[in-house]
C-alpha cells in the first residue's frame, strides 16, 4: 500500500503525541547507526572497486589485482588505526594533526558506561560513538588508495603496491584530511567539500596520475609511431557488477556524510542527499552513453560504466544543494568530462587502466567546482582546495613510488609482464581452466 | 585414405556436420581457431582507441575419408558452407597412411567405414 | 549472546521508562530512514537483474544487456523525476494523475526546515521526508523496466529499447501505479497489492509478453519443424549472483512497503513481512528443484534460480498476512507455476531469455488472487485489477514497440543477431580473451 | 563536512533536551530493525559462500555448488520455521528445546496489536517484535550448513547432501544451539561465545570434517606416493566476490548479535563489534599474505582470501572485548592458524575444496579460546564449549552421512566425478560457451 | 618423419603423456577439439526441452616421430587410451617431409630426437 | 603445395604475423594448443602443495603454401620467433594434395594465391 500513507499519517500523530522531539539517547542511537550503516555500505564499495579493476584487467592479471584490492582495504584499516586517525583528527594544528590518538580506542566514557557507569546523559550528548565515527572516516580513506591500484593495474609488483598502500593511507590521506574534514586551514577558509570529491577522489586521483607517470604504460599499449593498441578488459560482467555496487554504497558515502540522523533535519538532508545522488549518476550514465554514440558511433560500455562513477564523484562535493535538476546536470557533465578525459589521457600516454582519473580526478575537480558555481561555496576558495591536494599530493607520492622505485624497484620486469602477474608474483591464477 | 581439413566461418559448422551425414560421412573433428587469408580483419574501436583485429574467429574441421570420397566430400563442404563472400575458407586434402580405430583396433579403410 | 535477550529487557525498560512512546519527529526519522533504506536495497536490485541477465545470455550479447541494465536504471529515475512521479501520484484524478510535481522537488517546508526555519513540527507531522518516498517509489519503477530487458534480449536494438525505457517509466508504469498506489479508481475499490506483485511485476510481465511478441524469437530457437533448440545462458555464477541478489533486494521492496518504521505496529509488520518474504522464496526454490527433479530427471538450475523468484513474486501482493506457513505455501506454488510457464511458453513460441514472463507475470498473478484466496482481499476487485493491468499494458506498450518499429527498427538484423549485439551495436565485447 | 562534527551537537541537544532517554517504543523499533538489519546481512552470506564455493571448485561442478548453495538456504528457512528454532529456544531444558514451537508464528499479543488493540505499552515492553528474531536466528543456521557445502563440494551427491543439510538446520545445529544461546547447560556454565566461533563456525567445521572423511577425496587429489595434485579453483574472481561479502555480511552477524540497538550503551557496543569484526579480518588478511610469502615465497590469493574468513571466524567469540589492538591480533592469528592448518589438512589426506575447515573449525576454536586469555570468559568453560561441539556434532552428522551412504549413496560414481556434477545430476552447464 | 594424430577423450591426456614418457617419446602437442564418429552425442535438457548434442568434447593429440617409431607409438597410445568403449577415438598418421627445431635449426631427424 | 604447421609460443604470434605478411605469405591459420618438448613444464604451488605442470601453453600455426615457398616461410618463421632458448618450438611441413578456395571454386597454386 503506497499512497495510503494519507492514511498513517494519523496514527503516527496519536502515537506520537505525548513527547514531539527526538530525545538525545534517541538521536545518539540514530547517528551511531548512521555511521555504521554508511561505513558499511563504503567497506561494499572496496568490493566494487576490486571487481571494477578485475574486469577491465586481462585474465593474467586478474588474480594480482584481487590480492590488492583485499590487501589495500585491510592495510587501510590497520594504517588509519594506528596513525591515520590521529594525524587527520586528533590535535589538529592547521596543518596537520597529533599522533596523540594512534592506536584509537573508546573513550573512557564509553568503556565506563558498557562497565556499568549510569552516564548515559555524558554519552548521549556526544552525539554519536566514537568507534563508529572512527569506522566511517576509515573507509573513506580505503577507497582514496582503491583508485590507485586500478590506475596502476597489470604493471606495479604487488609487495611495493602494499606499501605504498600503507603511506597513503597512513600519511598522505590523512594530511589532506586534517586540512579539511580535520578543521584544518581550508575547513577555516570554508572549503566546501560534502563527502569528498577532493578529498577523497582527486586525492586518490593525483597519486593514480603519479603512479601512472612513473611507472610508465603497460607494454604494447603504445607503439612508437603514436598508435594506440587498446587492451580489452577481460571481464565486463565483472565491471558493471563493480559499478553497480559502488553506486549502492554510494549512498553511505554521501547520505552518511551528512554525519547525523537524529532530526528531521537530518533526515530530510539525506534524503536530498540520496535522491541527488542517485540521479546525477543516472545523468552521467545517459550523457556518456549518448557521448559515446556520438563519438564513436556505437556506445562504449566500458565509457557507460565510468559515466556512472563520474556522476557520482562529481556529485560527491555537494549533494547537498537542494534543487535534483541541478544535480542530474552536474552528474551529466561528469559523465561527459570523463568521457572526453579517457581519450585524451591515452594522448598524453597516461596508461589508466579503468579510467580511475577520468573518472575520479577529472570528475572530481568538476564537481568541487560545480559546488561553487551553483551558490553552495566561494569559486576562489573551492579553487585553492582542488590546487592544494595536487600540491600536497604530487610530491609526496612521486617521493613514495621513487623511493620503492630506487628499492625495491616498482614495476615488474618485461618477461613478468608478458607471463602475468598471477603467475610471477602469486601462485594462483584466476581462471585456470578458461583458455 | 584422405584427410580433408576446412577452415570455415562458425557458425557454418552446424550446416557442414548437416551435409556431411546426409552424404554419409560419419565422423568429423572440429577446432576453434583464428585466422586470416584474403579477408583482412578489421578496425575496432575501444575507449575511443581505433585498433586492428587481425584474426578472425574460424573454425577448423578434419575429416577423415576414403580416398575415393574426397571429391564428394570437397563438394558437399563448399556447398554447405559457401556464402561467395571472402572469408568462407579454404579446403586442402592431405595423404593419410594410416588410420587406427582405438576401440577396435581397427586399420586402414576399415577404421572409417 | 542471543537468548540472553531476556537479561537485557529490564535495561530497556529503565532507560525507556519516562516516556513510552514514539515521538513525533522520531518517527519521521524512522519513516524517512526506512524509505531511504528499503530505496536503497531495491536499488540493488537494478544489479540483481543485470547479472541474472547477464548469466542468461549468451557471451556475444553480454555487454549488450549490461549496457541495457544500467541504461534503464538511469532513464528510469530520470523519467520518473521528470513525469513519472508526477502523474502517478500528483493529484490523481482516478484515472491518472497530473504533471504538478514534474521536475519533482523538495517541499517549501522542507526546504525552510533545511534553511533554520523553526518548523520541526509541522514537518514532523507529515510523517515522512518527501524525497526519501520519491526516492523509494523510484526504484520500483526501475523494476518494472527490468522485467523487459531480460526477455526481450539478445535481438532488440540497444536505442529503441532505451526510448522503450523511457516510456515505460515514464507513462505506462505510472498510470497503472495512479490507479492503484496513486489511490486511483482501483485503489478506492480496495485493490489489494501490497508491494506490487502486480503493480511492478505483473505491469513489467506484460510488456515482456508484448515485446517478445513483436521482437519474434531469437533466431535458430525454434525450428519449422517445431523443435526447440534451447540456447543455454554463458554464465550460470552471475545467474546465481543476480539471483541472490534480487532476494537479499526484496527485504527492502516488502518490507519498505510497510511505509513506516515508527511505531512498534510498524516494526512488527515489517518482521512479518520480512519472514515471509523469505520463507516464500524458499519455499518456491524447494518446489521447482523437487519439480524439475520430476519433470526432467535431473535439477535443472535455471529453474531453481526462476523458483526463488516466482516465489518472491507470489508473496509479494500479501506480505502482511500473518501466517507464515501460508506464505511458504504461496511461495512454493509460485515456484510451480513458473516451472509449469516455463515450457509452457516455449510451445507458445514465445522466447523469453530469461524467464521472466513466468516469474514475474505467472507468479505476479498467482500471488495477487492468493491474497484473496488467504483472506486478505476481495476475489472479483483482485481479477479486475490484474485484467486491469493487463488491459492497460498490453495495447499501450504495443504501440510503443510498434511505432518504434516503424520508425527506427526494432530488431536487429539477421547479420548482427549472429555476430552478436556487443559487436555490432557496441565497442565492447563482454569477454575477449575466452573463446 | 565531518569534524565539523561539533557544530552539530548543539542542534541535537536542542532539539532532544525534553527527554533524554529512549522510550520504550522507539527501542523496540530499534532493536527489531537491528534484528532486520543484521539478518538481511547474514542472510546476504548465503551468497558469500555460493560465490566463494563456485570460485573455488571445477568448472564442471559450478552449477551443482550453486544449486546446493541456493537449496540449503531454502532448506534451512523451512526447517528452522519447522522446527529448528523450536528446538533451540522453547522451553529449553538444559539439554535440549521443545516442539512447542514448531511452525513458529507472530505472538498472539502481535497479532493483537496488528489487529487494532492498543496493547503497545505491553508489546513494547517485550523488547523486539518476535518475527525480527526468528529471522536473525534462522540465517544463522544457514550459515552453518554453508560451511559444509563448500568443504564437500564436487563429489557428493545433490540429493543426500540436501536431506543432510535438512538434519543439520532442523536438528544438530539446534541441540548444540540450545546448549549455548538457547540457554542450556553451556549457557549457565557461562560460555562465552558471542556470535557464534563455535555455536556456528565450529559446529559447521565439524559436521564439514565428517563430510569430508566419509566422502573421501577427490578423484586425483593424492596419489599413492603420497604426492598431493591440487585442483585450482575455477574462478578466482567469484572467490573474492565472496569473500567480500562475507565481510560485509559479518557486520550484521556480530553487530546483530548485540541483540539490542535500542539505547546508547548498546550502540556504542555495536560500533566497537563493527570496528573490531572489521580490524579482525584486516589481521586476517595482512597475516595469511606475509605468511604465504614466507612459506612459499609467493604469495596465494586464494590463502589471502582465507585469512580474510578466518580472521572474522576467529573475532566472532569474542568481538565485544574492548580493545581493536587485541581484534586485530586475534584476527592475524586467525589468518595464521588458517595458513597453517590448510596443508597440515592435506597431509591428513582431508581434502577440503575451499579450505572451510581450516577457516571455520579451527580458526573457530582459536577465537573461542581467545575469548577467555583476553579476559572476556574462563578457559576451562570455553574448552568444555568447544569440545561440546565436537562431541556432538561429529557422532550425530557421522550417523546422518553414513545413513546416506547406505540408502541412497552419498559420493558420486567414478564415471560421473570425471564427467562433472553438472552434466550428470543436473540440466545445466555453467559456463556453456567457455570450453 | 611421421605425424601421428591421435583424438582421444580429454581425460585420457594424462595417461596419455606418462606412456609416451614411459617409451621415451618426447614431444606433444594437445589441442582442444569436438567431434562424433560412430559415437553420436547425446539428448540434453534445458529448462524443458529437449535437445541434440551432436558433438562431443574430445582432445587432438599431435606427435612427430622418426618413421621407425610409428608402430610403437600406435600401439603406445592405443594401450593407454584404449577402454573398448565407443567414444576411445582414432588415430591417423601423415607423412612430414621436414622438421625443424626452431632453437637450433636443426632439420630432419635430429629435430626430433 | 605444402602445409607447414609451426608449434610456436603465444606470444610470437604477433611477430609470426607480421614476418609473414613481410614476405607476403597472405593466408595464416592459428589455433590455441599445449604441449612439451624438451622444454618439460615445471613446478607450480597452490595453496601449500607443489604440483608439476607437464604442458605449456602453446600456438599452432597453419600456413599453405605453393611448394617453391617453403624454405623462405620456414626460415621467416624462424627467424620472427627464434629466442635462441629452449621452447622456441617446432616447424613441420607435410605435402598438400589439393587446396579449395571455398568462395570461388579455384584449386590447386591459384587457390592460395
Ligand atoms: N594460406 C593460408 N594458410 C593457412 N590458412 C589460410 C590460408 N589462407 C586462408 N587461410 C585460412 O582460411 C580462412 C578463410 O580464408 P579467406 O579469408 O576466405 O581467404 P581466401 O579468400 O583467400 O580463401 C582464414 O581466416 C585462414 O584461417
Ligand atoms: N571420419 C572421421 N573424421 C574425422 N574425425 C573423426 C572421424 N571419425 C572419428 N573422428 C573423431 O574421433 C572421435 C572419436 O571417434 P569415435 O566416436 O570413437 O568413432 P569410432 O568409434 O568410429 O572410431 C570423434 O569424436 C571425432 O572427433
Ligand atoms: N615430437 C613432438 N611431437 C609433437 N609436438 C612436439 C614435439 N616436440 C615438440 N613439440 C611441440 O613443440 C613445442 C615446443 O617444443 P620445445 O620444447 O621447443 O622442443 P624442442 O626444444 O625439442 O624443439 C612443444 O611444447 C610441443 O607442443
Amino acid at each position: 500500500m503506497k499512497k495510503i500513507l494519507s492514511f498513517l499519517i494519523p496514527s503516527l500523530l496519536v502515537s506520537g503525541i505525548a513527547s514531539a522531539e527526538v530525545s538525545a539517547e534517541t538521536a545518539f542511537v540514530f547517528n551511531t547507526f548512521l555511521f555504521i550503516f554508511g561505513g558499511i555500505l563504503v567497506m561494499f564499495m572496496a568490493l566494487g572497486f576490486a571487481m571494477l579493476e578485475a574486469g577491465f584487467v586481462r585474465k593474467k592479471n586478474t588474480s594480482a589485482i584481487l590480492l590488492k584490492n583485499i590487501a589495500l582495504y585491510s592495510i587501510a584499516g590497520i594504517m588509519f588505526y594506528l596513525v591515520g586517525y590521529s594525524l587527520m583528527y586528533v590535535d589538529v594544528s592547521g596543518w596537520i594533526g597529533s599522533l596523540g590518538g594512534a592506536f584509537y580506542n573508546p573513550s573512557a566514557d564509553e568503556l565506563a558506561l558498557l562497565d556499568g557507569a549510569e552516564n548515559v546523559a555524558a554519552i548521549a550528548d556526544t552525539g554519536y560513538s566514537v568507534a563508529s565515527d572512527w569506522f566511517f572516516q576509515m573507509v573513506f580513506c580505503a577507497t582514496a588508495i582503491s583508485i590507485v591500484s586500478g590506475a596502476c593495474a597489470e604493471r606495479i609488483k604487488v609487495w611495493p603496491f602494499m606499501i605504498f598502500a600503507a603511506i597513503m593511507t597512513g600519511i598522505i590521506y590523512p594530511i589532506y584530511g586534517s586540512w579539511t574534514w580535520g578543521g584544518g586551514w581550508l575547513a577555516e577558509m570554508g572549503f566546501s567539500d560534502f563527502a569528498g570529491s577532493t578529498i577523497v577522489h582527486s586525492v586518490g586521483g593525483w597519486a593514480a596520475v603519479v603512479g601512472c607517470l612513473i611507472l610508465g604504460p603497460r607494454a604494447g599499449k603504445y607503439s612508437k609511431d603514436g598508435k594506440i593498441s587498446p587492451i580489452a578488459g577481460a571481464n565486463m560482467p565483472l565491471a558493471a557488477l563493480g559499478t553497480f555496487i559502488l553506486w549502492f554504497g554510494w549512498f553511505g558515502f554521501n547520505g552518511g556524510s551528512q554525519l547525523a540522523l537524529g532530526s528531521a533535519l537530518d533526515a530530510v538532508a539525506i534524503s536530498i542527499v540520496v535522491v541527488n545522488t542517485n540521479i546525477a549518476a543516472c545523468g552521467g550514465v545517459v550523457a556518456a552513453i549518448i557521448l559515446s554514440q556520438i563519438m564513436y558511433k556505437k556506445i562504449d560500455l566500458s565509457i557507460a560504466l565510468n559515466g556512472a562513477i563520474a556522476g557520482l564523484v562529481a556529485i560527491t562535493a555537494g549533494p547537498d544543494l537542494t534543487n535534483h535538476f541541478t544535480s542530474m546536470i552536474i552528474g551529466a557533465i561528469g559523465g561527459i568530462v570523463c568521457t572526453i578525459a579517457i581519450p585524451m589521457l591515452d594522448k598524453m600516454k597516461i596508461d589508466d587502466v579503468v579510467g580511475a582519473i577520468s573518472a575520479h580526478l577529472v570528475a572530481g575537480i568538476w564537481g568541487t567546482l560545480a559546488v561553487a558555481i551553483f551558490g553552495g561555496g566561494d569559486f576562489i576558495v573551492q579553487v585553492i582546495g582542488i590546487v592544494a591536494a595536487a600540491v600536497l599530493v604530487v610530491p609526496l607520492s612521486a617521493i613514495g613510488f621513487y623511493i620503492l622505485k630506487a628499492t625495491i624497484g616498482l614495476r615488474v620486469d618485461e618477461e613478468t609482464e608478458a607471463v602475468g602477474l598471477d603467475k610471477a608474483e602469486l601462485t594462483t591464477v584466476a581462471y585456470p581452466e578458461f583458455n | 585414405m584422405k584427410l580433408v581439413t576446412a577452415i570455415i566461418k562458425p557458425d557454418k559448422v552446424e550446416a557442414l556436420r548437416q551435409a556431411l551425414t546426409s552424404v554419409d560421412i560419419q565422423g568429423l573433428t572440429i577446432v576453434e581457431a583464428k585466422g586470416y587469408g584474403r579477408q583482412k580483419g578489421h578496425t575496432e574501436l575501444y575507449r575511443g582507441a581505433e585498433y586492428e583485429v587481425h584474426f578472425l574467429p574460424k573454425s577448423r574441421a578434419e575429416v577423415l575419408v576414403d580416398s575415393a570420397d574426397v571429391e564428394k566430400v570437397i563438394t558437399t563442404i563448399s556447398d554447405a558452407v559457401k556464402s561467395g563472400k571472402i572469408g568462407d575458407g579454404k579446403i586442402f586434402v592431405t595423404e593419410v597412411s594410416e588410420v587406427v580405430r582405438i576401440r577396435t583396433g581397427e586399420r586402414g579403410a576399415e577404421a572409417i567405414k
